[in-house]
């Protein structure tokens, strides 16, 4: 296990390596001049030169992504075009706002999604089941952002519950956690409910009904356990798009986290600043594939056996 | 005869409903079975054998079958009208039940030894290492062994698993045991071992069991009674002697007409026409009559009574019932 | 067993299975309305989608404006029948191409295995590291705002998906025996995809597109509510409750109403690709 | 009679983690024209890849195949595609084995469209021809497999592996999947068809009492290799390898005054990965010796029956 997790790892540099020249390729054909952008309308044509030069632009596009890679290698992401600040102690600064951030909603959709889906698949087919499915049908055709501004509406401007917007206290952080988690826990539901009607219908659990055991035990000890896999992938798959999603809720509630920065990088063609946080999402992201391969392992002890012998086969594979 | 056996059913109906359509699945079965006997159900896929085993537990689904009428008696209880909570503490204590393929019976996310010790803790008042250790002796009684008590299921091959099944099943010594296909999945020679194994665990735990097979040679076997299942009805019933030595139903003598003969030399079987009725319109008269070589317009119009054809051989047939 | 005395095409089989689902017929119908008023919308606009009003600022629905008027005077109503027909367009080109370029990525990998398979598996490993909406943004940055070009990101940032799909179901239908079977009674590799792969690995495909027009859809009103769709005045689901969202203390409506228009038009469309997907199994009995 | 297929020393290995596994290992049998070979073994035996080798289904590692007196152990893909007029296959599930999205009509007119010999008319009529042969209803040539029961599905597998005319047919476990009635009309089918056409069956199946009736002569596999090969009638009158034995012991008979006396293996069966020279069987068979370690041979006991063990006389006496 050790070896496939340490394979994993090793396998998550080329994937880097590949992130970072989709990106230098995408952001190198981006339309506009960083150095106008930086320096204004007014500056000469030398002071422009003098900008390009000094950030390297006056080079040709392989020697710009060759000094890039040779940076990221001394974990040197460069600095901020716009105002010169360095890249790495910017995402530093705000990437735990985004993870909190990510990790309460988690939190929120599991707590929501896994038992509504169980509510839904044990009573299915009765109005328990329709109400939730009907619910989760509204939230997935839902833009979280739109559902944020709903709940500030209600909550921040017209019961003034909580505040509009801003990161200090914890109580800044309801409208967005519950917003985005409960928004997102309509899919961890949906499905939780068709893989628990897909595991209760098998043999184990009509087994377990015929050793006596308890309604209760059967639906939480031996479906929710065995379901739980396509519920990992959806978690896996939500974890991974919490980034997007930050995109536009930290804009909304002006939260200093990676997501605004990128989208300014963006906005800006601050080129350097896309790059450094896209790598750190490729990271983020192969990340949590590892962790919910690894957490797959545990839940079901014959993805073990899987996983191994594919490593096995990839090795195999390699040799021909 | 009017007086209760161990486990007695009574005019057992039971209908699947799905999508406006009503499957009759079991269609007025009675059956009974003394202490420490083995009955054999007989019958081809679809004639509603594990129905009947799922219908004794309890444990068919909930939403899609209804018990349309009849009575199973146990030592004494009527189990379709108990509560469910009586219900639980028979089911795999004083009944339990093997299921068919050993490959889905078993929780593969759960160690198998637990998975014996639950049925023992819910049943006993005991401490979890009582139970545990008694877990490991039903798996050493199964011929696995103490060691393999935290392994998964995937570990194990088919045989083994359904050796594990089997020790789930008597853990907790019923005194009935459904045994639904117990060998089918598995390969010959490991049907043998299982089976030899059944019958020295059975007689040393005195219990009775109802042994679910398509196999005729499985039953000649282990079975000292018989009942041939067509359709939801039992079409014959009697000691092994009597079926296999003069079967009387149409029906019954067409299985053994379909089996290829391990003795003589190769000719043409005589198998039965046709399929079985389509579960969701059953002919008005015989439900076999449709396949029935013997049939005549009676037996199209007139739902056929069990005849009585003297020792416990009795056979659901107008044509053929009296001629013995 | 029914008699089976007409050839029942397998189209007329899913319409009709399809007919007796009911969400799915109602998803049906929300989507056959949508794509009307898309067509439609000149004649359905009260008004013209820019016409600014300055006498009638923030009119709330009701009185001559129906749904009331924007920051500009500008008739909500009218703005979100012409958005239909922008979210429609865009939602499903933009699949279709997605589709397109994954299908045959995935076809590809998927059939011939090996080698192949391998560099189109480690190429989308990589893609799939950076999360469509930032692929997506980054694309619209590069290819610029306008409906073709935000069709144009959506529809290259949205392809992995289909690939993945699409090769996992190849495989799937390669491994099948009658696969083996067409190719024991003289089968070659072309008449194998042409009849069997392609005709078995079609359905799950149409069933994802369809989920994946509501997916589109939800892009595009994100792209728009941060500014990087479609530019203005067309008017954008997105961009429309981006720009009421300043408004939001006194005129709540201007973000409420584009945000349940968003909401029908991509419940409609996962309805009936759920309806669909149950519709196109071919195991399912009549 | 002459011989219609003759395999000599055919191997299958496939590549796994673990190593070569060797699927089929040195097979050697010949089938007369007009007759029925079955193979019989357990799950895991080989016999399945038997089948689908001797077809060119799936690459042989090596050995030979001759068909109707002709070499055919070097034919390429497309030469193949041409014996297939004469060998053809029926496969175990009959379900998994017919197109989902194919009616009746379209899976038993492919293998006539793909051999363009025949306009549309002629197919139609052909079609209707071979669903008669195998008793399918007219009626049911626009259903769906899926609309069916087994036993028709597996007549409609017949019907189509009939189309082409072909001399030879893999049949593998054709009936294991039906129930004992549906079982045994198909079972007739065959025979009948046999008799009928002149063909010749390769039969695979685990159930020993449907080869007896079936074949004319057997081969016992166990893990890739053949232990045992005899005539029907011989093999179960004088089993000779332990393994055949055992195997024949364990079958249940329909009849409750049969005595039994049963020999049970001990263990079970495992897989062929890098298996060791010697006999396969050794670890679970009770007469094993240190002789048995060793490679074992085919040893012809009586006219036409061979063995491979070498303490076969021992065991007997």
């Amino acid at each position: 296990m050790a070896k496939y997790i340490l394979k994993r790892i090793l396998w998550m540099i080329p994937i880097i390596i590949g992130v970072i020249f989709l990106v230098f390729t995408l952001m190198y054909f981006t339309p506009g001049d960083p150095a106008r952008n930086a320096l204004g309308m007014t500056a000469t044509e030398e002071a422009i030169e003098a900008w390009n030069a000094e950030h390297g632009l006056d080079q040709g596009f392989w020697v710009r992504l060759f000094n890039y890679y040779k940076g990221i290698l001394h974990f040197d992401f460069g600095t901020s075009y716009t105002n010169g600040v360095s890249i790495a102690g910017e995402i530093l600064s705000r990437f735990p706002y985004t993870i909190l951030v990510g990790m309460l909603t988690l939190v929120i959709a599991v707590a929501v999604g896994i038992p509504t889906g169980v509510l839904a698949a044990t009573h299915q087919n009765t109005w328990i089941d329709n109400l939730c499915m009907a619910g989760t049908m509204f939230f997935t055709a839902m833009p979280g952002f739109w559902f944020c501004l709903v709940m500030v509406m209600f909550f921040s401007l017209r019961l003034g519950w909580t505040p509009v917007s801003g990161y200090e206290t914890w109580r800044h952080y309801i409208i967005p956690c519950v917003a985005m988690g409960v928004g997102s826990s309509a899919g961890i539901a949906r499905q939780t409910r068709s893989s628990m009607l897909e595991v209760i219908r098998q043999d184990y659990v009509t087994t377990a009904r015929a050793k006596g055991q308890k309604e209760r035990n059967i639906t939480y000890n031996h479906c929710l356990r065995n379901g739980m896999i396509p519920i990992l992938t959806v978690i896996g798959g939500f974890l991974a798009f919490l980034i997007s999603g930050s995109l536009v809720s930290e804009q909304i509630f002006s939260i200093p986290g990676m997501g605004v920065y990128m989208f300014k990088g963006i906005q800006q063609k601050d080129v350097p600043v896309v790059l450094g946080c896209t790598v750190v999402i490729a990271i983020y992201f192969c990340v949590i594939m590892l962790v919910t391969d690894i957490v797959y392992t545990i839940v079901d002890p014959r993805m073990k056996t899987a996983m191994i012998s594919i490593s096995k086969k990839v090795r195999k594979d390699g040799k021909k | 005869m009017s007086e209760k056996a161990f486990l007695q059913i009574k005019d057992l109906s039971v209908q699947y409903t799905s999508d406006h359509q009503t499957i009759h699945a079991v269609n007025g079965t009675s059956l009974r079975l003394e202490r420490g006997e083995t009955l054999g159900l007989v019958g081809e896929t679809g004639a509603g054998k594990t129905t009947i085993a799922k219908t004794i537990l309890r444990i068919l689904p909930d939403k899609a079958a209804k018990v349309a009428g009849g009575e199973i008696w146990f030592d004494g209880q009527e189990l379709l009208g108990l509560k469910e909570e009586e219900m639980r503490k028979i089911r795999g204590n004083r009944i339990s039940m093997i299921f068919q393929d050993p490959m889905t019976a078993l929780n593969p996310t759960m160690v198998v030894g637990y998975q014996i010790q639950e049925a023992i803790l819910l049943h006993n008042s005991c401490t979890r290492e009582e139970a545990k250790t008694r877990a490991g002796d039903m798996l050493e009684k199964v011929g696995i062994p103490r060691e393999r008590y935290d392994d998964y299921p995937h570990q194990f091959s088919g045989g083994m698993k359904q050796r594990v099944v089997i020790a789930m099943a008597l853990a907790c010594n019923p005194e009935l045991l459904l045994a639904d296909e117990p060998t089918t999945a598995l390969d010959v020679t490991i049907q043998a071992q299982v089976l030899e194994m059944m019958s020295g665990l059975k007689k040393e735990f005195q219990t009775a069991m109802v042994m679910i097979t398509h196999d005729l040679g499985i039953v000649a076997e282990v079975c000292d009674k018989v009942a041939v299942c067509y359709a939801g009805v039992i079409v014959e019933s009697g000691t092994a002697e009597e079926i296999f030595d003069h079967p009387a139903h149409p029906y019954t003598v067409g299985l053994f007409g379909s089996l290829p003969d391990m003795t003589g030399t190769r000719n043409r079987l005589t198998p039965i026409n046709g399929m079985m009725p389509d579960p969701t319109e059953l002919p008005s008269g015989c439900y076999f009559a449709g396949r029935c070589p013997h049939a005549t317009a009676a037996c199209r119009s007139v739902r056929p009574e069990m005849k009585h054809l003297g020792g416990t051989h009795d056979c659901r047939c107008i044509v053929k019932g009296g001629e013995q | 067993m029914k008699r089976q005395n007409r050839k029942k095409s397998q189209a007329a089989i899913v319409m009709k299975r399809l007919f007796r689902n009911k969400t799915a017929v109602i998803g049906m119908a929300v989507i056959i309305i949508l794509l009307l008023i898309a067509i439609f919308a000149e004649q359905l606009m009260p008004y013209d989608y820019a016409f600014q009003d300055y006498y009638a600022l923030f009119q709330p629905p009701g009185g001559d404006y129906l749904l009331g008027t924007d920051h500009l005077g500008r008739d909500l109503l009218s703005r979100l029948i012409y958005g239909c027909r922008i979210s429609l367009v865009i939602g499903l080109f933009s699949v279709i191409l997605s589709a397109l370029i994954g299908g045959a990525l995935g076809c590809v990998a998927g059939y011939y295995g090996g080698m192949t398979d391998n560099l189109i598996m480690r190429f989308l490993d990589v893609y799939q590291s950076v999360p469509a909406f930032v692929l997506a943004l980054a694309m619209s940055s590069v290819f610029g705002y306008g409906v073709p070009m935000t069709i144009l990101a959506l529809g290259i940032s949205g392809m992995s998906g289909y690939a993945r799909m699409m090769r996992g179901s190849i495989m799937t239908i390669k491994g099948a025996e009658y696969i083996e079977a067409a190719r024991a009674v003289k089968g070659n590799d072309l008449h194998i995809i042409l009849k069997h792969i392609i005709p078995n690995a079609i359905s799950p495909m149409i069933v994802n597109m369809s989920m994946g027009v509501g997916n589109a859809i939800l892009m595009v009103s994100m792209l728009g509510f941060v500014g990087m769709g479609v530019p203005a005045p067309t008017p954008e689901w997105g961009a429309m409750l981006a720009a009421g969202r300043n408004y939001m203390r006194d005129s709540g409506y201007l973000v409420v109403i584009p945000g349940i228009a968003i909401v029908i038009t991509v419940m409609a469309f996962n309805l009936f690709g759920d309806g669909l997907r149950d519709a196109l199994d071919p195991k399912l009995k009549d | 009679m002459s011989e219609i297929l003759r395999v000599e020393h055919l191997k299958k290995y496939f590549d796994t983690p673990a190593g070569p596994l060797h699927a089929v290992d040195d097979v050697s049998f010949t089938i007369k024209a007009g007759s029925t070979l079955g193979v019989v073994g357990e799950s895991g035996c080989g016999k399945t890849t038997l089948g689908r080798v001797v077809l060119q289904l799936q690459d042989k590692t090596d050995g030979k195949i001759i068909f109707d007196g002709q070499d055919v152990s070097s034919v390429d893909k497309k030469g193949w595609r041409a014996l297939r007029d004469d060998m053809q296959i029926i496969f175990q599930d009959p379900m998994s084995s017919l197109d989902p999205r194919m009616s009746v009509r379209e899976i038993i007119e492919e293998p006539l469209k793909l051999q363009r010999k025949l306009n549309k008319e002629e197919r139609i009529t052909r079609v209707k021809e071979l669903m008669d042969t195998v008793g399918i209803a007219e009626r049911f040539e626009n259903a769906y497999p899926h609309e069916l029961d087994g036993g028709r599905r597996q007549r409609i597998g017949i019907a189509r592996a009939l189309a082409l005319n072909p001399k030879f047919i893999v049949c593998d476990e054709p009936v294991s999947a039906l129930d004992v009635s549906i079982q045994a009309q198909v079972l007739n089918l065959l025979m009948d068809l046999q008799d009928e056409l002149k063909l010749s069956y390769l039969f695979i199946t685990h159930d020993l009492s449907v080869v007896k009736y079936i074949s004319d002569e057997i081969v016992v596999m166990y893990l890739g290799q053949i232990v045992e090969r005899a005539s029907s009638a011989e093999l179960f009158a004088s089993p000779m390898h332990p393994y055949t034995q055992a195997l024949l012991s364990a079958i249940p008979v329909p009849d409750v005054h049969a005595k039994k006396d049963r020999i049970i293996l001990e263990g079970e069966i495992t897989s062929p990965v890098n298996p060791r020279p010697g006999c396969r069987l050794a670890a679970r068979c009770k007469y094993a010796t240190e002789v048995c370690k060793n490679p074992q041979t085919p040893e012809e006991v009586a006219p036409g029956h061979y063995v491979s063990c070498c303490r076969a006389h021992e065991i007997r006496q």
